[in-house]
């Protein structure tokens, strides 16, 4: 391999680790090529990123090189991820929101039935995305919260309204028919 | 006139007929309906010799080709006046052949698209320099309910909101998480085969507390390969 | 900010995405920036990851731009992450997401019309895949479900949007192919 292609595949396996790589570890992957001649490409590579004042740089760090963001883009960095983070929903949420969707209205007590757990943080959450909203309270003692699902809900996955939302028996069939039809 | 019938497994009845019409080198719109629906049969008989489940669409398609063989027997006067202007009887299933087709062809392509971009690797995940996001999830309506379906199988029977004795159990799920993460090595383990131990729906939410404790402190990262696979856990280097 | 500056602050976003990032998305970032502005610094830095000859391509897929491996250095990505090539698609599931990626949105009887077989278990196999997706019920009797392709698809099969795909070859042009006279 040429020069150039070896540090296009070393270039490629940086990126694509996410953490550091040491020398050895790309040795280990690039047999052939001897450990010296690994480093020298390694630091040649780190120079043509500082030289072409990209938005990268390749550090070496923890006995590995890693190709990292400088400091100077952290700010914008940190705006994507909020951006990113606000579009999504940990698993706690989506369980917490399927039950509320299908099983809706209902009380905070009724979530943590089927949960097994608190799920009081979560629900805030979600009234804070606006996924979910209070609706009234139930009559019965203590006159409990009665969550139900939003519009930004149904926008979110798409739906015009809540019976568009497929039925577990729908979605059952679906399941057991896996396999069927074909020649076996 | 002999001929072979491989056995190759067909999709479905127009998978069939798209290949004996390529195998016959016959015009596809004056389709040979006696030559096509007589090899149909026998590779349906072959299916049957040999005990293969046969799904009912063969057995539709088989009784359609038979009622286009008999139509197109009778003499031409008679079925004028049952079909507008004498329409070939087999024009539906040429319709339904050529649609079909060209699906196939544009399967093919995607094909070949996606040896492609198979080789082509990007981050299935942000790279991130604070874990916390590995947790995070980008969910459609389908993951709502299969999240939904996942609880009501797991765990079937009704369980009332209990405390868990946090402390104790959770520590020491974790201690015993750490200590199978160390004997996994680097490969780590997948979520289910550190929940799998768990048979009452206390345990899988412990384990699971424990696990979203150890990778808030740093201790282990979750990782969802790529896009959807299973998730896996992994002891943290550092 | 200077051009090499922004350049430098979109390679970077591209870079710690995990996924295409559409210049809109940019724009949500760099709110001063321009979007027409954004999309030809992308296609500037997209030339330059070119010309460097580096192990690195930005790709304009799924409605985004994204910093991916080339397909020459995939062999080395696979030994360092011992990767087993996954599993490519079976002639069902392409013929289902076919059909699908050129007919949505659409119901599961217009799927099995066309095919001619059972097609449940396949379509549940390319939800669970996340290349098809529920995005509502059909205003007809009985309310069946509606697909879509997802983001995903497209990604997975290098498209940039959903026009991207190949047209469908015409009636007649098979015809020709077959060397067939006409439907008489």
């Amino acid at each position: 391999m040429e020069d150039r292609e070896i540090k296009g595949v070393i270039e490629a396996l940086l990126f694509i680790s996410g953490e550091p790589l040491s020398p050895d570890r790309i040795k280990n992957v690039l047999e052939e090529i001897d450990r010296g001649k690994i480093k020298s490409l390694l630091w040649e590579l780190q120079q043509e990123y500082d030289m072409r004042l990209s938005g990268l740089r390749i550090v070496e760090v923890a006995g590995g090189f890693q190709i990292v963001t400088p400091p100077e883009v952290s700010q914008w960095i940190k705006k994507l991820k909020k951006i990113k983070q606000s579009a999504r929903l940990t698993k706690p949420s989506l369980e917490t929101l399927a039950i509320i969707a299908y099983k809706q209205p209902l009380v905070k007590a009724e979530i943590e039935d089927i949960r097994g757990v608190d799920s009081a943080g979560v629900i805030k959450g979600l009234l804070d995305k606006r996924f979910v909203k209070i609706i009234g309270r139930k009559d019965v003692p203590g006159r409990p919260i009665l969550y139900a699902t939003t519009k930004e809900f149904l926008q979110y996955f798409g739906l015009k309204d809540i019976s568009d939302l497929p039925t577990l028996k729908e979605f059952n069939e679906l399941a057991e028919e896996e396999g069927a039809g074909s020649l076996s | 006139m002999t001929y072979q019938i491989k056995l190759e497994v067909f999709e479905g009845p127009l998978d069939l007929l798209l290949h004996l019409i390529k195998k016959n080198e016959v015009n596809i719109y004056d389709i040979p309906i006696s030559l096509i629906a007589q090899q149909y049969l026998d590779y349906i008989e072959l299916m049957k010799d040999l005990n293969l489940e046969i799904a009912g669409e063969f057995l539709l398609m088989a009784a359609t080709l038979i009622h286009i063989k008999s139509k197109m027997l009778l003499p031409q006067e008679e079925t004028v006046s049952e079909e507008e202007e004498g329409e070939d009887p087999r024009a539906e299933l040429v319709r339904r052949l050529l649609e079909y087709q060209r699906f196939k062809d544009a399967a093919e392509e995607l094909g070949q698209r996606e040896e492609i971009w198979r080789d082509v690797f990007y981050h299935p995940h942000d790279i991130t320099t604070e874990g916390e996001e590995e947790v995070m999830i980008e969910v459609g309506l389908f993951d709502l309910i299969d999240a939904l379906r996942e609880m009501i199988e797991k765990i079937p029977e009704k369980m009332s909101l209990e405390i868990i004795p946090e402390e104790l159990t959770l520590r020491g799920r974790m201690t015993a998480v750490m200590e199978r993460l160390d004997i996994a090595g680097p490969e780590g383990l997948t979520l289910w085969a550190l929940l799998d131990k768990d048979t009452t729906r206390r345990a899988i939410v412990i384990t699971f507390l424990a696990l979203l404790e150890l990778a808030r402190v740093r201790f282990i990262k979750l990782l969802q390969v790529e896009g959807r696979g299973t998730v896996r856990v992994f002891r943290n280097e550092n």
